[in-house]
C-alpha cells in the first residue's frame, strides 16, 4: 500500500459522545479519481476535515506522499498539496475574485511561480474571468462554486478534494464542472469527489468508497458499488 | 482565620450577590447574548434606572423596587426608540456591529454627562425599610439589602426564561440573530422582534438600577464599574443562555465573596476575571453556550 | 401571478412571468440552475418585490394583492415556504424550530395537533426534539424544514428544491412525504425542483422556466415528459 | 505690553468636573467662584477685576499637563491654583517648578515631599506629617480610653487617598503599641462589603479603622450594621460620610462613627469671621451648581486657598510669583477657616485634621445637620466641642 | 518594494519637519496637545493592525498601554534607564503580552476574544495596584531627566512621539501591503478557508498581536515622562479602549490612513473640547461626535471620501 498518495488508517473522530468516524481507512492512489459517497451525516465532510487538518483526529493516522501528516496544521498540508473546497462556499468576502486566488497562490503555491497572470489563467480556465474584479457577493451560486474550485486550483494541489461542488447545479453545469475536474485529473492531479449526484460520481470515479454512520461499508468500482446490496439499502434506495 | 461558619456566610453572601449580578446582567444577556448587539451603554441605562428610583424615593418616599417595576414601561419605550435609531443607522444598512459599538460608547458618554448635568455628581442613595437590616438563619447572616435584589434577580431570570422559552415572541427573539429572513418566513417581523427584545432588555435595566441603588450609592459614572462584570457574566454563562447568566453571576458572586472573606478582597475582581479567562480557554463558548 | 418582472438591483431575473396555481393542485416549477425558480418563489413570498406585474391570492372570490405586502403578512395569509437551503435556526432545538413555525396567529390554536402531526409524519424528529437543529444531518434538516412549514397550518405550501444535497434515498423519501402531507392536509403545493423525475412523481402539472421566462406549460406530467426542453436539460438526451 | 488697570487678573486652573473626584471638584469650583465675586465686588485685586479660567480635568492626571500649558501659554493666566486632589496636583508640580510659579495646592497629600519645591502651598490642614494626619486623632482618642483598646483592624480601598491613610495608620499602630489583627485592601468597585466586614468581625478587633471613598464608606457602614460589627471604636478615614446626600440618607446609621473631617458646624468654627456669609452664599448657589447643598466639608478651605493667594497679591502689590511665594511663606493669614500659617513643604505649620463623632442623629432631615451637636468635634483639643461616646455600641442606642 | 522607499522618505521628511517645528518653539501648548494626538496615532494604528486587518477586536488596549508605561516607571525607578531603553523595553514587554493574547486566539474568536482581552486588562490592573514598587494604587511621581534637547522636555517628547508615530504608520503600511496583510485580511474574512488555502493563520495572528502589542507598549512608554505622575486608574483608563476602537472606525479600518485620520480628528476634538469648554459638556461633545461620525460616515472618513469621489 506504500504506493498510495493519501493513506488514512483507522481514523476515529468523536463530537462529544457522538462517534462521527469509526476506524475508517482509505487509500487513494496517485492520479486516481476517487469517489466518496454516503448518506447525509455519514461523516464524509468530517473525514475531509480530518484529512485537510480543519479538525484534529481522535485516533488513527494520515499519511500523504509517504509522510505522516496526522499532526500537521492545515496550512502545512495545503502546502504539501492537499487542497479542499468547501461544501458551503467560504470566499474571502472583502477581496475581489482575483485577489481570492491570490491568497493560495501566495501562500500555498509559492515557489511554483505566482503572479497575477496565473490567477487570471485559472479564472479563464474555469470561466470566471469576466468576474475577476467583482466581490464574491456579486456572484451567483454556481459562480461561487466555481470560485471555490478556482481557489483550490490556485493552491496547486497534488490532491484536490471537492466536497459537493455540484450540489444544486443543473446537469449542464454539472457537466461543466466535471469537464474541469477531468482536465485537472489529466494534468496529474489526484481528485477525491464527494457528491450526491450519482450520475456525476459514477461517471467520474474510478473507485468509490461508501460511508455509512461513520463506518466504511463498501469499496469498489462504480459498477460494483451500484450492485452492492448494502449500499443500495443504506444509500441508493429503491 | 478559616471557619465553617465564615465559609457558610461567605457562600450565602456570594449567592445573594450573584442574584443581584444576574439582575444587572440580564438585559445585556438579552441584547448582547441573543441579539448580538454590543450595547456597551447598558450599564448607563442601569444607572438611569437607579436615578429614577432615587427621584421617586426622595420625592415621594416610594420604594425603589416598586419604582423599578413601575418604570419598566418607560424604559421599554426608551429601549425601543434607541433600537430604532440603531436599526436605522446601522442594521438597515447591513453594517457590522463594530461600528455599533462605537455608537453605544457615544451613547454611554452622552448619558453619563446628561445625568450629571441633571443630578450633579453627588452620591445618591435611597431609603427603604429593609436597608441595613438583617436576620440570622442557622448561624448564617442574611442582609435584606442583598436578599431582596437576589430574589428579584432570580425572579427576573425566571420570568425572562419563561418568556423566551414559552412565548412566541420569546422564541422569535432567540431565533432572530440566527436567520432573519427565515424568521420572516415564520410570519414574524424581525425588526419588531428585535425592538421588543431591546425594549425588554432596557426595561430590565430599570429594575436592575433600582436594585443597584438599594445596595450602594450611585453617581453618573458608577456604570463604569459594571461594564466588565456584565459582559464577563454574559460570556461566561454562554451567549444567549439566560440560565447560564444566572449561574455565571452566582459563580462570580461566590468567588468574590470567598476571596473577600479568606484571601484578601484586593484580588477578588482579578480572580473572577482570571477564572473567566480560564473558563473561556476550556469552554470557548462559555458554560452553557449552544 | 401575472406579468411579473423582478430582479436584484440592476439584474433582472424574471421577465413577464405569469403562472397560476389552483386550489388543491400540485404544480412543479422546473428549470435548471439560475433560471429564476427561487426568485419567482421569493416574489410570491414578498422577499423580492416585483418591478412590474402583480401577484395575488384569490380565495372565495376575494382577491388579495400580495405585491406590496411584507413577507410576514403573506405568511399570515396562510402561505408557507420551505426555503432553499432549509434556513433552520441552527442554535434552536428541533422542537423550538417547530414551535416557531406556528408563530402565525392563525396557527397558534392548532399548535398541539400540528406538533403531533409533525412528529407522526417524521418520527426521527420526535426522537431528536431536544437536539440543536444545526447539528443534524442534511436529510434530517430537510425534514425539519418541511415539518416547520407545516406548523403554520398553511393552505398553500411552497417548496424550493427540497432535494438539494440529499442522498438519493432521502430525496425519494422527502418527495413522497410531501405528497402524503399534501393529501392529508389538502394543501396547494408549488414546488421548484430541478430533479425532474422526482418532481413529476407528485406534480399534477408544471411549468418550465428558462432564463426567467416561462417557456412551457405542461398540463400534465406526460406532456412535460414529452417536451423538448425537458429532454434536453433533464433526461440527458 | 503694560497691563492697563482694567485688565483682569486671570486665575487659571483645571478642576475635576467629571470623573471620580468631581463630587469634590465642583463644590471647590463654586467656592472659588464665590471668592472671585466677593473680591470683584470689593473692587478686585490691585484694582483689577479677577477672572477665572478653568477646564475640566476629568479627574485624569494625564490631562493636567496640557491644560496648564494652555492656561499659561495661550490664555496667559497670571496666577494658577491646582485642581482638586493629590493625583491632579502631582502632574502640575514639574510644570510649576519649571516655570517658577507659585502654586496653591487644593487638597493634596504629601505632594511636595519628593520635590520640596518652596513655592508650593497646600490648604488641607494635614500639617507637617501629612501621612499620619488622617488617622492621628483616631488613634490618639483610642489611646485615651480606659481600658485602652489593644487590637485593631484596618481596611481600605485600593486608591490614592485610602492607601495613604492606611500607611499613616500602620505607623500610628506601631507608635501606640497596638496589635494589628486584620489589614487588607479591596478594589474600589467592590459591590458587597459584608464578606469583608464579616472577616473583620471574625478577628474580633477592639477598633476598626476604615479608609474609604464614598461608595465603600456607605457599603462598609451598612454592612457593619447588618453583620453586627461593634468594635469599641469604628470609623477613621471614611470619605463621603460628611457629604450631605450621604448624611441625610444614612441618618441614624451614622451614629457613633468616629471619623476624620475638616470642618463642622460647631461653635469654634462658626465663630470665625466671614464663614457664615460664605456658607449662606454657597448654600444659595449650591442647587443651581448641582453640588453638595451644605458645603461643610471642603468649600470653606477652597475659599480660604484663594483668599490666601488674593491677600498675598494685595500685600506684594503685584503678580511677581517669587514675591508672592515669599510673602505666603512668611505670613499668617486670616481666612474663613481661621488662621493659616504654612510650614515645611508648604503644608500647614500645624496640622488640624479633625476627628468627629456622629451623635444623636435621627431621621433623614437635612436641617438637623445645619447646626451643632450632630457632628461633635473630639480632636484636636483646641476645637473640641463634645465628648466621645464610648464604646461604639453605646452611641448606637 | 518600489513603493516602500518613497514611503520611508516621506516618513523621514515628516520627522525632520517635526524637529524643525520643535526647534522653532511655537506656542508650547501645541506640543502638549500634539503629543497626545500623536500618541493616539500610534495607538489607533497599532490597534488597527490586529483589529482592522485581522478582525480581532482588542478591548484590552489600556492593558498594553499601561504595561508600556509601567515598564518605563519600573526602569526609571530601578536603573534610571534612558528614554530609548524605556521605549524599547516598554514595547517588548507589551509585545510579550501580545504574544500571550495571540495564543488566546487559538480558541477564542469574535466577542469572546474581546471580552477575554478586557478581562486581561482587569487582571493586569489589579496586579499593578498591588505592586507598591511602581506606586501601587497611590500612583508614583516621575521626575524628568534634566537638560533635554530643544530646551523643554515635552517638546522633546513631542518629536520622539512623532518619530514613533511615523514608525508605527510605516509598519502598518508595510504590513498592509505585504503577504502578511493579505493573509490577515483572508483570515478576517474566513479563518478556516484561509488556513485551508495555505495561510499560516496562527503565525499571522501571533505576529499581529505581538506587533500590535509592541506598538501599544511603545505608545505608553514615554507617558510617565509626559504626565510625570502615573497611577493605575488613568493609565488603565477606558478612554484608551474607546479611542483605540473609535479612531480607526471613524477613519476607516482597511487602510493605514484610516487610523491616522481618525486619531487626528477625534484626538483634536478631544483636546479642543477639553481646553475650550469649561464644563462637563466637553465629554458630551465627544459622545456626540462619536455617535455622529459612525452614523453619518458609515465606512469611515475614507469610505466617505471614496463615495464622494465615486459620485463625481
Ligand atoms: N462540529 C460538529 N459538532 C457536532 N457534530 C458534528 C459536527 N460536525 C459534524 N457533526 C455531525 O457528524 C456527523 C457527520 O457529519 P458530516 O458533515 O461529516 O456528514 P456528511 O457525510 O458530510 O453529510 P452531508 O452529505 O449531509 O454533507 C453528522 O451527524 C453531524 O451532525
Ligand atoms: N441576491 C441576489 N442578488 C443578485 N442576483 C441574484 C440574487 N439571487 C439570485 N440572483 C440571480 O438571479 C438568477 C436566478 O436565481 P434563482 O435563485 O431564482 O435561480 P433558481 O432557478 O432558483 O436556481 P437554483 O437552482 O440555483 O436555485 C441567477 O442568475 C442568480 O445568480
Ligand atoms: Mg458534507
Ligand atoms: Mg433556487
Amino acid at each position: 500500500m506504500s504506493d498510495a498518495l493519501l493513506q488514512v488508517e483507522g481514523l476515529t473522530k468523536r463530537f462529544g459522545g457522538f462517534l462521527a468516524l469509526n476506524q475508517v481507512s482509505i487509500a487513494v492512489k496517485p492520479g486516481e479519481r476517487f469517489g466518496l459517497i454516503g448518506p447525509n451525516g455519514s461523516g464524509k465532510t468530517t473525514l475531509i476535515n480530518c484529512v485537510s487538518g480543519s479538525l484534529p483526529v481522535d485516533g488513527g493516522h494520515i499519511t500523504f506522499d509517504g509522510r505522516d501528516i496526522t499532526a500537521l496544521p492545515a496550512h502545512r498540508r495545503t502546502r504539501l498539496g492537499i487542497v479542499r473546497s468547501f461544501q458551503i462556499p467560504k470566499p474571502f468576502t472583502s477581496m475581489s475574485v482575483l485577489d481570492n486566488l491570490g491568497i493560495p497562490l501566495e501562500n500555498a503555491a509559492h515557489g511554483r511561480g505566482a503572479d497575477g497572470a496565473d490567477a487570471m489563467q485559472i479564472l479563464e480556465a474555469i470561466g470566471l474571468a469576466a468576474k475577476a474584479h467583482l466581490r464574491p457577493a456579486g456572484l451567483t451560486q454556481i459562480e461561487m462554486r466555481k470560485l471555490e474550485l478556482a481557489r483550490a486550483m490556485a493552491a496547486r494541489p497534488k490532491l484536490l478534494i471537492s466536497d459537493e461542488a455540484m450540489a444544486g447545479l443543473s446537469s449542464a453545469e454539472v457537466d461543466d464542472i466535471l469537464t474541469i475536474l477531468f482536465r485537472l485529473n489529466a494534468q496529474g492531479i489526484t481528485i477525491i469527489m464527494i457528491e450526491h449526484i450519482m450520475r456525476a460520481v459514477m461517471r467520474f470515479s474510478e473507485r468509490i468508497v461508501v460511508l455509512d454512520a461513520g463506518e466504511r461499508i463498501a469499496e469498489g468500482t462504480p459498477d460494483e458499488i451500484v450492485r452492492n446490496p448494502a449500499v443500495e439499502k443504506a444509500y441508493l434506495g429503491e | 482565620m478559616f471557619s465553617w461558619d465564615l465559609l457558610a456566610n461567605a457562600v450565602v453572601a456570594g449567592v445573594l450577590l450573584g442574584g443581584f449580578y444576574a439582575a444587572v446582567s440580564l438585559g445585556i444577556g438579552l441584547i448582547f447574548g441573543l441579539l448580538d448587539i454590543a450595547n456597551i451603554a447598558q450599564p448607563a441605562f442601569v444607572i438611569l434606572g437607579a436615578y429614577a428610583a432615587y427621584v421617586m424615593n426622595s420625592a415621594y418616599g416610594l420604594d425603589p423596587i416598586l419604582t423599578g417595576i413601575a418604570f419598566t414601561p418607560v424604559f421599554y419605550v426608551l429601549g425601543a426608540v434607541v433600537y430604532r435609531i440603531y436599526y436605522g443607522s446601522f442594521e438597515r444598512r447591513g453594517e457590522e456591529s463594530l461600528r455599533g459599538l462605537v455608537f453605544f460608547f457615544g451613547i454611554l458618554f452622552i448619558m453619563e454627562v446628561s445625568l450629571s448635568l441633571k443630578f450633579g455628581v453627588d452620591y445618591r442613595l435611597v431609603q427603604a425599610g429593609y436597608i441595613g437590616k438583617s436576620f440570622e438563619l442557622a448561624g448564617v447572616g442574611v442582609s435584606f439589602r442583598y436578599l431582596v435584589p437576589c430574589v428579584v434577580g432570580v425572579a427576573m431570570t425566571a420570568a425572562l426564561y419563561l418568556f423566551l422559552g414559552r412565548t412566541f415572541y420569546g422564541r422569535a427573539i432567540m431565533a432572530v440573530s440566527q436567520d432573519q429572513a427565515a424568521l420572516r418566513l415564520m410570519g414574524a417581523n424581525p425588526v419588531q422582534i428585535k425592538t421588543i427584545a431591546f425594549g425588554v432588555g432596557i426595561a430590565a435595566a430599570s429594575l436592575a438600577g433600582a436594585l443597584l441603588i438599594t445596595i450602594a450609592p450611585v453617581i453618573p459614572s458608577t456604570d463604569r464599574d459594571y461594564i466588565g462584570r456584565m459582559f464577563a457574566i454574559t460570556v461566561l454563562g454562554g451567549m444567549g443562555s439566560i440560565g447560564g447568566t444566572l449561574v455565571a453571576a452566582i459563580i462570580l458572586g461566590v468567588i468574590e465573596s470567598l476571596m473577600a472573606t479568606f484571601f484578601g478582597p484586593s484580588w477578588s475582581l482579578a480572580v473572577s476575571f482570571g477564572i473567566l479567562l480560564a473558563a473561556l480557554a476550556v469552554r470557548p463558548a462559555g458554560l452553557f453556550g449552544r | 401571478m401575472r406579468n411579473v418582472d423582478a430582479g436584484y438591483g440592476a439584474v433582472r431575473v424574471l421577465h413577464g412571468v405569469s403562472i397560476e396555481v389552483r386550489e388543491g393542485e400540485t404544480v412543479a416549477l422546473l428549470g435548471t440552475n439560475g433560471n429564476g425558480k427561487s426568485t419567482l418563489i421569493k416574489c410570491i413570498m414578498g422577499m423580492v418585490s416585483p418591478e412590474a406585474g402583480e401577484v395575488f391570492l384569490e380565495t372565495d372570490g376575494t382577491r388579495v394583492d400580495l405585491t406590496r405586502r411584507s413577507t410576514e403578512e403573506i405568511v399570515s395569509l396562510g402561505i408557507a415556504l420551505v426555503p432553499e437551503g432549509r434556513r433552520l435556526f441552527p442554535k434552536l432545538s428541533v422542537e423550538e424550530n417547530l414551535l416557531l413555525g406556528a408563530y402565525r396567529k392563525a396557527a397558534r390554536a392548532d399548535i398541539q395537533t400540528n406538533l403531533e402531526f409533525a412528529y407522526e409524519a417524521f418520527p426521527v424528529l420526535r426522537g431528536r426534539r431536544a437536539q440543536l437543529a444545526g447539528s443534524m444531518s442534511g436529510g434530517e434538516q430537510q425534514m425539519l424544514a418541511v415539518a416547520r412549514a407545516l406548523m403554520s397550518s398553511p393552505r398553500i405550501l411552497l417548496v424550493d428544491e427540497p432535494s438539494v444535497g440529499l442522498a438519493p434515498i432521502l430525496v425519494s423519501r422527502v418527495i413522497a412525504k410531501i405528497r402524503e402531507l399534501k393529501e392529508r392536509r389538502h394543501l396547494t403545493v408549488l414546488m421548484a425542483e430541478q430533479n425532474f423525475n422526482q418532481a413529476t412523481k407528485i406534480a399534477d402539472r408544471g411549468y418550465i422556466i428558462v432564463h426567467g421566462k416561462i417557456e412551457f406549460e405542461g398540463r400534465s406530467t406526460a406532456e412535460l415528459r414529452e417536451n423538448e426542453l425537458v429532454k434536453k436539460y433533464y433526461l440527458g438526451v | 505690553p503694560v497691563a492697563r488697570a482694567a485688565d483682569p487678573i486671570k486665575l487659571g486652573f483645571g478642576m475635576a468636573l467629571t470623573g471620580g473626584l468631581s463630587a469634590n471638584g465642583k463644590p471647590a469650583l463654586l467656592a472659588v467662584e464665590i471668592w472671585k465675586d466677593d473680591v470683584n465686588k470689593k473692587g478686585g485685586l490691585l484694582g483689577r477685576p479677577v477672572q477665572l479660567i478653568y477646564y475640566d480635568d476629568q479627574t485624569n492626571p494625564s490631562t493636567v499637563p496640557g491644560i496648564y500649558t494652555k492656561l499659561l501659554d495661550v490664555d496667559k493666566v497670571d496666577l494658577v491654583i491646582s485642581g482638586y486632589g493629590t493625583n491632579l496636583i502631582a502632574p502640575l508640580m514639574p510644570i510649576a517648578m519649571e516655570r517658577k510659579l507659585t502654586v496653591m495646592g487644593m487638597f493634596g497629600l504629601a505632594n511636595n515631599e519628593k520635590y520640596q519645591y518652596p513655592n508650593y502651598f497646600q490648604i488641607q490642614p494635614a500639617g507637617p506629617d501629612p501621612q499620619t494626619s488622617t488617622a492621628i486623632g483616631f488613634f490618639e482618642l483610642a489611646a485615651r480610653q480606659n481600658p485602652k483598646p489593644q487590637t485593631v483592624a484596618i481596611v481600605g480601598a485600593d486608591a490614592e487617598y485610602p492607601q495613604n491613610a492606611l500607611v499613616g495608620a500602620r505607623e500610628l499602630i506601631k507608635r501606640y503599641g497596638l496589635k494589628t489583627v486584620y489589614d487588607k485592601t479591596y478594589p474600589p468597585s467592590t459591590v458587597d462589603y459584608t464578606p469583608i466586614v464579616r472577616a473583620i468581625k471574625a478577628t474580633n478587633p477592639d477598633i476598626v479603622f476604615v479608609a474609604s471613598y464614598p461608595p465603600d464608606s456607605v457599603g462598609m457602614l451598612r454592612a457593619a450594621h447588618e453583620v453586627g460589627l461593634q468594635p469599641k471604636i469604628f470609623g477613621g478615614g471614611m470619605v463621603g460620610l460628611m457629604f450631605t446626600t450621604v448624611m441625610t440618607s444614612m441618618g441614624s446609621m451614622l451614629n457613633g462613627v468616629v471619623n476624620y473631617d475638616f470642618w463642622a458646624p460647631e461653635p469654634p468654627f462658626l465663630a470665625i469671621p466671614g464663614i457664615k456669609e460664605f456658607l449662606k452664599e454657597y448654600q444659595a448657589r449650591a442647587e443651581k451648581a448641582g453640588v453638595d447643598p451644605l458645603g461643610y466639608y471642603l468649600p470653606p478651605y477652597s475659599y480660604a486657598l484663594v483668599q490666601v493667594l488674593g491677600q498675598a497679591v494685595e500685600a506684594t502689590k503685584g503678580l511677581d510669583q517669587q514675591k508672592i511665594a515669599d510673602h505666603i511663606r512668611a505670613t499668617e493669614f486670616n481666612t474663613i477657616v481661621g488662621k493659616v500659617k504654612f510650614g515645611k513643604n508648604g503644608e500647614w505649620a500645624k496640622g488640624r485634621t479633625l476627628m468627629v463623632q456622629y451623635q444623636k442623629i435621627s431621621g433623614n432631615s437635612i436641617d438637623q445637620f445645619r447646626g451643632p451637636g450632630k457632628k461633635v468635634v473630639l480632636y484636636p483639643d483646641e476645637f473640641k466641642s463634645g465628648n466621645l461616646i464610648y464604646p461604639y455600641a453605646a452611641a448606637l442606642k | 518594494m518600489a513603493r516602500t522607499l518613497p514611503a520611508l522618505g516621506v516618513g523621514v521628511v515628516v520627522v525632520l519637519a517635526g524637529v524643525a517645528l520643535a526647534t522653532m518653539r511655537v506656542n508650547p501648548y501645541l506640543y502638549f496637545a500634539g503629543y497626545v494626538i500623536l500618541q493616539y496615532v500610534v495607538i489607533a494604528t497599532a490597534w488597527n493592525i490586529l483589529g482592522g486587518y485581522g478582525g480581532y477586536v482588542n478591548f484590552g488596549t489600556p492593558a498594553f498601554f499601561a504595561l508600556g508605561a509601567y515598564t518605563a516607571v519600573f526602569l526609571i525607578r530601578s536603573i534610571k534607564a534612558p528614554l530609548p531603553v524605556l521605549i524599547v523595553a516598554g514595547g517588548l514587554v507589551a509585545a510579550l503580552l501580545g504574544l500571550g493574547i495571540g495564543y488566546l486566539t487559538l480558541r477564542l474568536r469574535g466577542t469572546f476574544f474581546s471580552i477575554a482581552t478586557l478581562a486581561l486588562s482587569v487582571v493586569l490592573q489589579t496586579m499593578i495596584i498591588n505592586w507598591e514598587y511602581v506606586g501601587g494604587s497611590r500612583g508614583i511621581s516621575v521626575i524628568r531627566p534634566s537638560g533635554p534637547p530643544f530646551g523643554n522636555y515635552v517638546v522633546f517628547l513631542f518629536t520622539v512621539m512623532l518619530g514613533l508615530a511615523v514608525v508605527a504608520v510605516l509598519v502598518a503600511r508595510f504590513i498592509e501591503r505585504s503577504w502578511i496583510g493579505r493573509g490577515l485580511a483572508a483570515l478576517r474574512d474566513n479563518e478556516e478557508a484561509a488556513e485551508c488555502m495555505g495561510v499560516p493563520t496562527l503565525r499571522l495572528k501571533l505576529f499581529a498581536t505581538t506587533i500590535s502589542g509592541f506598538l501599544l507598549g511603545v505608545a505608553g512608554a514615554p507617558f510617565p515622562y509626559y504626565v510625570t505622575f502615573v497611577e493605575p486608574n488613568s493609565a488603565f483608563a477606558l478612554d484608551y479602549a474607546v479611542n483605540a476602537l473609535a479612531m480607526p472606525m471613524i477613519g476607516g479600518t482597511t487602510s493605514w490612513v484610516g487610523p491616522v485620520i481618525g486619531a487626528v480628528l477625534l484626538g483634536t476634538t478631544q483636546q479642543l473640547a477639553t481646553v475650550t469648554i469649561s464644563s462637563e459638556l466637553n465629554l458630551l461633545i465627544v459622545g456626540v461626535v462619536l455617535v455622529a461620525f459612525v452614523v453619518l460616515a458609515p465606512e469611515g472618513i475614507l469610505g466617505l471620501v471614496r463615495r464622494v469621489r465615486g459620485r463625481i
